[in-house]
């Protein structure tokens, strides 16, 4: 009907506004250097031009890197999906002295400047012999505080009656933890998955201080290598940029659907 | 199945007190009814045998043990909430086979004992639902198959069939009364339909502003209420009553109120000086006389009536003012409205309350 | 631990070389190129050759390795990290191995040699240097009514050439004359074209820095020079970034340019024969005499490796700066040769009659004097006093302060820096 | 016997009550166990660590030297341009905060509109969470540029000057927050939206009946039954703006003229170019406390107005 | 005030059909009640209603307007939820006065209004509460009392009763038939409570399955049941049926079943000869014969006996094994469990229906 027409009106202009610098990119890295820097601008290239890309193939491993910033997202994601929601159900459903100064202990992570830790950080990892291993990329983020509090907000909006329906049917904390809250929690861990792994594959400072060989490097150095300063078009350093977000683009279509749904619906009466 | 006792249990939320030092023994293998107004501390009571709220005061105790302070889930019992609390991402089945799961109980044995429970509720064709999926007396009926599939010492319910259709709901509370006769299992089940608490409960407890009012057989609560609250309360249309002075002597009592006096047979040991009591009847207590001319009747106006399918109500109002409704079984002799007729007591007990106490003082029992 | 494999099976081994680098993209491949050639041609030795991301990237992961005792064997590093390198104490000079060998290095341009020579010790090979030069389109140039093969050499005659380049459409500027990205390093240039030094104790070469000389009057002059023609709509002021001026000279929205030599090959690609593009020596005020610094960056061999590995990775230096390599690599990434052998290179003589622009930069090169001034600066906040200048560039541009105010507010939070950074190497 | 007289007393009020707290922080810990772990390890260890340091001189490599105590901390207020960075960070914060959860809400809320087709929308709205904040700054650095830029061609399409969208200093820090803002757009449209999906459609059709309009509805209901998620929102948007980096190191090196200059930018000068590791290491635990007191601070006077269910 | 129009409306779920093709026109300032089993549709017929869920087919009319595809705040209706629905965030007396806030009523008069209903409903002491510091039926008489506040063309109430107690329940039932009357406002009324069905409304309709099965007063409900689902779903205890044939002819009819036979006197122009039919009587029909020699009766043995105070069932089964309950008023004669006993038809209508199509194809008037 016609409200409906306006409404997708509005969705596609947003939708315009919100993705036009992508494909502005992606435009440009299909583009010949001339057309990339040609005033005015060129919004659709005349002619495909696939060389940018293939450059950028040539210049970096790029999917030995992208195997790698998988493998060491993948194990950050899975890790702080575990450390966070355990520890916002702690937050969230445990009363137990001094939660609150807890609390706000773990909020504190979040407030410490990164190059406070980097490189106390980058001496443990050396201490530990794990330079240049998939450890040394993952486990300082294996635990996160956003996320703990990401999920301890989400928590709280569960029905309390369902824990208590849960506790009559002879559920434990960790059984309701593993049964009720994580299912119902879904779009939240879906977005905490999402972020944690965007996050982690974005990485740049540490990958490149903790590893030292093209094996085990990363895909934001891969992106560093694609570039140089000087260079005056910018075909190359779109298509570099494009390469690398692809990955994460397909991660989150395909992620897509279990990030927003509404699963508490009807839990209980009023 | 076990004894479930409350030693001197209050509960506060706040300044408010929503039960007050309550002691209450239900004897094991009981079917005790809780009743009481909107807001009488029934559903708090339960909840507090659950572990699902910690008395302010007092102990609990289940069997032998006392669980003031232990888990719900030490407690071995089964509870249906009021708002049904349905876990909303788990298929009917999965909700109810829930608790089976986690005991441990073998897929087979599940998958039978559901299958029980949900032929007994019917519904068994909604297995394959979500809670959202379910109109609301088929999730009160999955509510309480979630209960009933366990077998524990103590089932608690919460208003299990306020949402169900009449019929429904005489079937379910007769097998609800036939799953308790079998198992032998305590339960302990708030309503707020007389009909339920008279015909399943072995005792009912009658609640008010968090204080227990009466506790006894449905019987006693119906024929010897201890006080005005439990007679009105019980009943439908309810207790009604009439102010006035008691005189007279044992066994040679009047009631006299607005212009006309009732002779009452009063026995036993209370004090008769012109001392205010109300009289408290029962609408089925009452029938009408033609004949002006009896000392016994009180003279009335028929105001409204209501013709329910096989009795109806009349309500009438005294010459004093006072309401009055008379319920009658025999549909030939209906009074119409703005008829003037005189009503006496036929059958059944008259009750006398002191107005100060609010108490019983007397009960007479009087025969046409 | 410095000691590595069991010396028995390291007879037979080639010898490891850990070869740090930072430069990406093409210059990258060209890099990993001649890696790949030493190693084949020389079968006693391994060079891993790893990317460390930017020279700021590396320099910083390098001061981690060398506290953990992990520092590889050779590294580039950019020519402000000299004082950093020098005050680290974990570097092997050059000079070294230049004195070993008994290496001639005559040939070497002077004027390169010079800024990586410090108390007369060479501390690193250079390898990847540049300068800046004028760009300039000539089409605008004819159009302008400008002599296309006279290109103005004085801060006035680039100021008058600007003017008479700038065209205005209704109001709004359409092609600016000028731009120059504000970049601190042009600053530098534009301070030894003045012959003037940029820090105390002669640009901290007689001895350690304490404070930057740069609100005296060349600093002035330049700023105002800058400034007027800004003011008087005749250069754009376009940020920091020097790709951005790159693109607009490309794209013809300027006339003249300052960028490194570094870029022409960049420039003429973009430019794809649009216009003609002109190159020229630096402007700088009528009168003086000084010349350009050498930018870009050098190869350090560092401290705490086994003789053998020491000797391999100078082996390595030693290739990288060779004649051959250097022409290949002045082809291929547009940096100058750092010696002058490279030019009899035949390919080299190809490229340069392709590239004529090209000559101007080695003339430049070669006309200018190897004093102190154009010996470049030491400093251990180098990075700092850039960001320092490019801000009071900006101040003086936006209109937000005089030249003199700008200069001397830098000058002090400079010089704050220089202070406690001599605190930490005391 | 005296066990006995235990039992006799309220032995749940006297005795079980504390115990059953202490039990109860047992088990906290044993959820908590794995986070405080890697936490001590990599991020309280490092913090002690940097304090230590903050309270000494450093050498080039980073080295404890010699001990100064606060000496540090007032070189902060006296040296540089600490008091400007601050007050850059906090109008960057203003910039990026609000505007960024309006718009993101907006999203959201239209992004919940049940239509034919919306995860299509919901997906395009989340892209900018995948674009790296590299990628992100140079995508952004293309479009800002002032000669061929699309920005700027926009803007004489329309009729307007161009405008000098990095490298002038009044609007540098306009142009780093918009960046900003875009980047943070897609995570906190996620997490709104999720936010929007968990209230409960009763409330709506509730309202509905009441005669509420979309705009009501959403200020009487939607608002406040989203107010978990809009403060966890804000409170990490603000944690985050006050520790923006990656598109001011990228886009303007805070500049032009230090307008950009945010103090962690300004921490990373210190520490990775000045090699000044321990005046560093001061500015962060400066910015850190900061940060902690400004959080308690929207807990204390915020998490009041929040609405749990 | 309007009248409301169902014309042709059916409500699918995906495959799943839960009402079919509804016609229904409820008159003005009527008070119209949808009963019916659990998940027959009234819910979903009360939502179509009040526009938040649009109909599959069909369209619906307030007063003269076609409303099917207008915005539930357009359609002037005010609406009780099953589940209450109440504003979490929102204090008792926000969530009464929301609607009239956004209607832009003066403060002074929403204070009034809602300081009305709140002591109308007993929920005075609760306004400065939320709701989940409330008892259910706090609960449920918040969400009434939202409704009543305002002053709409349309009352939609679904179950707003059930978590009530007796008491409160006959007391809010007299209420809201008096507001009715005052304000003369049409009401759809859902409730599975059969007195408040057969006193409140003044017409009813039952429902099963999603479809209509009779529209009518309650007298003819109760008196006329179109089918035997209406005539088994209204009356508690239900109506009772044997089966049997139907033999003989006009006026000189009987009724066979289990070895006995019952003269039936019935009229109307219906085929006899064999006829499978069920015979249809309530509990109050019935009564007890102990005479052994009488053709009429019913031989049957005593199982249970409930006692209601005032009332009594007795639950017994005919020699054929068929069920059959006798509701007693005359507590005098009660039989006990066992005992062998005959019953027969004293008074009311008996209903015959066929097998086949369930409809009621003739009623009997019975006299003692
Ligand atoms: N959202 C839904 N999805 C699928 N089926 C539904 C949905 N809502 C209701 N139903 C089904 O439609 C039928 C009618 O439901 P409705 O809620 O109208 O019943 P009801 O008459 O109100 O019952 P009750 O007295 O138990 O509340 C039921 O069988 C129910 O299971
Ligand atoms: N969480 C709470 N905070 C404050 N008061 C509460 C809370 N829960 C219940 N109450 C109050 O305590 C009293 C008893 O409530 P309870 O739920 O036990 O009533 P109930 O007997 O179950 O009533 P109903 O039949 O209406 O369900 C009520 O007055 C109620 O308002
Ligand atoms: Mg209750
Ligand atoms: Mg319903």
């Amino acid at each position: 009907m016609l409200a409906n027409g306006l409404r997708y009106l509005v969705l596609l202009l947003a939708a315009l506004v919100i993705l036009f610098p992508v494909l502005y990119a992606l435009a440009v890295s299909l583009e010949s250097a001339a057309e990339s820097v040609a005033y005015p601008p060129v919004f659709i290239p005349t002619q495909l031009h696939w060389e940018s890309y293939q450059k950028a193939l040539e210049t970096a491993p790029i999917l030995r890197f992208i195997t790698n910033s998988f493998i060491v997202s993948a194990v950050v994601t899975v890790g702080q999906i575990i450390t966070a929601s355990l520890a916002a159900y702690a937050f969230s459903f445990l009363d137990f002295p001094g939660r609150s100064y807890i609390f706000y202990a773990f909020l504190s992570t979040m407030m410490i400047p990164w190059e406070v830790t980097i490189i106390p950080n980058y001496f443990t990892i050396k201490e530990l012999g794990w330079l240049d291993t998939y450890q040394g990329l993952s486990v300082p983020f294996l635990a996160s505080a956003f996320g703990t509090f990401m999920l301890r907000q989400s928590f709280l909006t569960l029905p309390k009656q369902l824990f208590e329906a849960a506790r009559i049917d002879g559920c434990g904390h960790f059984r309701f933890f593993l049964t009720m809250v994580l299912p119902l929690s879904r779009p939240a861990l879906g977005t905490l998955a999402v972020y944690a792994f965007l996050m982690t594959y974005n990485q740049y400072l540490w990958p490149l201080l903790v590893t030292n060989s093209d094996v085990m490097r990363t895909v934001q150095i891969g992106l560093s290598m694609l570039q140089w300063d000087q260079a005056a078009a910018w075909n190359s350093m779109m298509a570099g940029v494009i390469l690398v977000s692809i990955p994460t683009a397909l991660l989150l279509v395909l992620g897509q659907k279990q990030l927003v749904r509404g699963l508490t619906k009807g839990a209980i009466k009023g | 199945m076990a004894e479930v006792r409350l030693s001197n249990i209050t509960k506060m939320f706040g300044m408010q007190t929503a039960v007050a030092t309550m002691n209450l023994t239900i004897t094991d293998g009981e079917f005790m009814v809780l009743v009481g107004p909107s807001g009488c501390g029934k559903t708090t009571t339960l909840r507090m045998i659950a572990g699902l709220e910690e008395p302010t005061e007092g102990d609990i105790y289940i069997g032998t043990r006392n669980v003031t302070y232990l888990e719900p889930k030490d407690r071995d019992i089964a509870m249906v909430f009021q708002n049904y609390a349905l876990y909303p991402h788990m298929k009917v089945f999965d909700n109810l086979a829930y608790s089976m799961k986690l005991a441990g109980v073998a897929k087979q044995r599940i998958r039978e004992q559901v299958d029980t429970a949900a032929a007994l509720l019917g519904i068994a064709n909604l297995l394959d639902r979500y809670p959202r999926e379910l109109s609301g007396g088929q999730q009160q009926r999955v509510a309480l198959g979630r209960a009933i599939v366990r077998q524990p010492q103590v089932f608690l319910m919460d208003e299990p069939l306020s949402n169900l259709d009449a019929k429904l709901r005489v079937q379910t509370r007769a097998e609800l009364i036939k799953l308790h006769q079998q198992l032998k299992t305590t339960v302990v089940y708030v309503t707020h339909d007389q009909v339920e608490a008279m015909t399943m409960g072995t005792r009912i407890v009658v609640m008010k502003d968090g204080i227990v009012q009466q506790v006894g057989t449905p019987a006693e609560i119906y024929r010897q209420p201890a006080n005005m609250f439990v007679g009105a309360f019980v009943g439908s249309p309810p207790m009604q009553f009439l102010r006035g002075e008691l005189s007279g002597e044992q066994d040679d009592a009047f009631f006299k109120s607005e212009g006309f006096a009732i002779p009452l047979p009063v026995k036993g040991d209370i004090t008769f000086d012109k001392r205010n009591v109300s009289l408290g009847f029962r609408p089925e207590n009452l029938t009408f006389c033609i004949a002006t001319e009896n000392d016994w009747a009180i003279p009335c106006i028929v105001e409204v009536v209501e013709n329910i399918g096989g009795e109806a109500l009349v309500h009438a109002r005294t010459t004093g003012g006072s309401p009055l409704i008379v319920k009658l079984t025999d549909l030939e002799t209906i009074p119409t409205p703005g008829e003037q007729v005189k009503v006496r007591a036929a059958k059944g007990n008259l009750h006398l309350f002191d107005m100060a106490s609010t108490l019983c003082v007397a009960t007479v029992k009087v025969t046409a | 631990g410095a000691t590595k494999e069991a010396p028995a099976a390291d007879t037979k081994k080639p010898v490891k070389v850990v070869f740090w680098y930072s430069l990406a993209g093409k210059i990258s491949e060209t890099t990993k190129k001649m890696v790949e050639e030493f190693n084949k041609t020389h079968p006693d030795i391994q060079v891993e050759a790893i990317y460390q991301g930017s020279y700021d990237d590396s320099i910083n992961k390098l001061k981690q390795s060398i506290q953990s005792k992990s520092a590889p064997h050779v590294i580039q590093i950019y020519d402000i990290g000299t004082r950093f390198m020098i005050d680290s104490k974990s570097v092997v000079p050059a000079q070294k191995w230049i004195d070993t060998d008994k290496i001639d290095v005559a040939k070497f341009e002077k004027n390169i040699m010079g800024y990586y020579t410090v108390d007369n010790k060479l501390y690193s090979m250079p390898f990847n240097t540049s300068t800046p030069i004028l760009y300039y389109n000539k089409d605008a140039f004819k159009a302008a009514g400008l002599d296309p093969e006279k290109p103005p050499r004085t801060f006035e005659e680039v100021a008058e050439a600007a003017r008479k380049l700038t065209v205005k459409e209704g109001g709004k500027v359409t092609r600016s004359g000028m731009s120059i990205a504000i970049y601190g390093w042009f600053f530098e240039q534009l301070m030894a074209l003045q012959n003037a030094t940029y820090a105390n104790n002669n640009n901290g070469r007689d001895s350690l820095a304490t404070a930057v000389t740069i609100n005296g009057p060349e600093g002035e002059k330049i700023l105002n020079w800058w400034n007027d023609m800004v003011k008087e709509g005749s250069a754009a002021n376009m940020g920091r970034k020097t790709a951005d001026t790159q693109k607009a000279f490309v794209g013809g929205q300027i006339a003249m340019t300052i960028d490194s030599t570094a870029v022409l090959g960049d420039i003429m690609n973009g430019v794809g024969g649009k216009f003609q593009v002109g190159t020229a020596f630096m402007p700088r005020p009528a009168d003086s005499k000084g010349g350009v610094i050498i930018g870009g960056g050098s190869l350090w061999m560092l401290s705490g490796h086994s003789d053998k590995e020491e000797k391999a990775a100078w082996e390595f230096v030693k290739f990288m700066t060779s004649a051959k390599q250097q022409a290949y690599w002045h082809i291929n990434t547009g940096y100058f040769p750092v010696t002058q052998l490279a030019y009899d290179d035949p390919d080299l003589k190809k490229h340069q009659e392709k590239y004529p622009q090209f000559k101007v930069a080695v003339d430049q090169l070669h006309a200018t004097p190897v004093t102190r001034p154009t010996q470049g600066a030491l400093l251990g906040v180098f990075t700092q006093a850039r960001q320092e200048v490019e801000g009071a560039i900006e101040r003086t541009l936006t209109g937000q302060a005089s030249a003199k105010d700008s200069l001397t507010k830098a000058q002090d939070t400079i010089n704050a820096s220089i202070g406690r950074y001599n605190q930490t190497i005391k | 016997m005296i066990y006995l007289i235990f039992r006799k007393k309220r032995r749940g009020a006297i005795l079980k009550r504390p115990m059953r707290q202490w039990r109860s922080l047992g088990t906290a810990l044993l959820y908590l166990g794995p986070s405080l772990f890697i936490f001590s390890l990599f991020i309280f260890y490092p913090l002690i660590k940097s304090f230590r340091l903050s309270l000494h001189t450093t050498d080039l490599l980073g080295a404890e030297k010699q001990y100064v105590g606060f000496h540090q901390y007032v070189d902060i207020f006296t040296q540089g341009h600490f008091g400007q960075d601050l007050g850059v960070t906090l109008l960057f914060t203003a910039y990026t905060v609000i505007p960024g959860i309006l718009i993101s809400l907006l999203l959201a809320y239209i992004a919940n509109w049940k239509l034919r087709g919306i995860g299509v929308f919901r997906t395009i709205f989340a892209t900018p969470l995948v674009i790296a904040v590299a990628s992100a700054s140079l995508i952004w650095m293309m479009l800002f540029n002032p000669s061929a830029g699309v920005l700027n061609f926009f803007l004489q399409k329309i009729g307007l000057s161009s405008v000098n969208w990095l490298a002038d200093p009044n609007w540098s820090l306009f142009s780093v927050s918009l960046v900003a803002v875009w980047r943070g757009l897609g995570f906190n449209t996620i997490v709104l939206l999720s936010g929007l999906q968990s209230v409960p459609e009763q409330l709506y059709e509730s309202a509905k009946i009441d005669g509420a309009g979309p705009a009501r509805t959403f200020l009487d209901i939607t608002l406040p039954m989203l107010s978990p998620t809009l403060f966890f929102v804000f409170i990490v948007s603000v944690i985050n703006a006050l520790q923006a980096f990656g598109e001011i190191n990228i886009l303007t090196q805070g500049g032009p003229a230090e307008a950009t200059t945010v103090i962690v930018y300004s921490i990373y000068r210190e520490a990775f170019f000045n090699f000044n590791f321990s005046f560093a290491s001061a500015q962060a635990i400066v910015l850190f406390l900061v940060i902690f007191l400004l959080t308690v601070l929207e807990f204390y006077v915020l998490e009041k107005k929040v609405f749990y269910r």
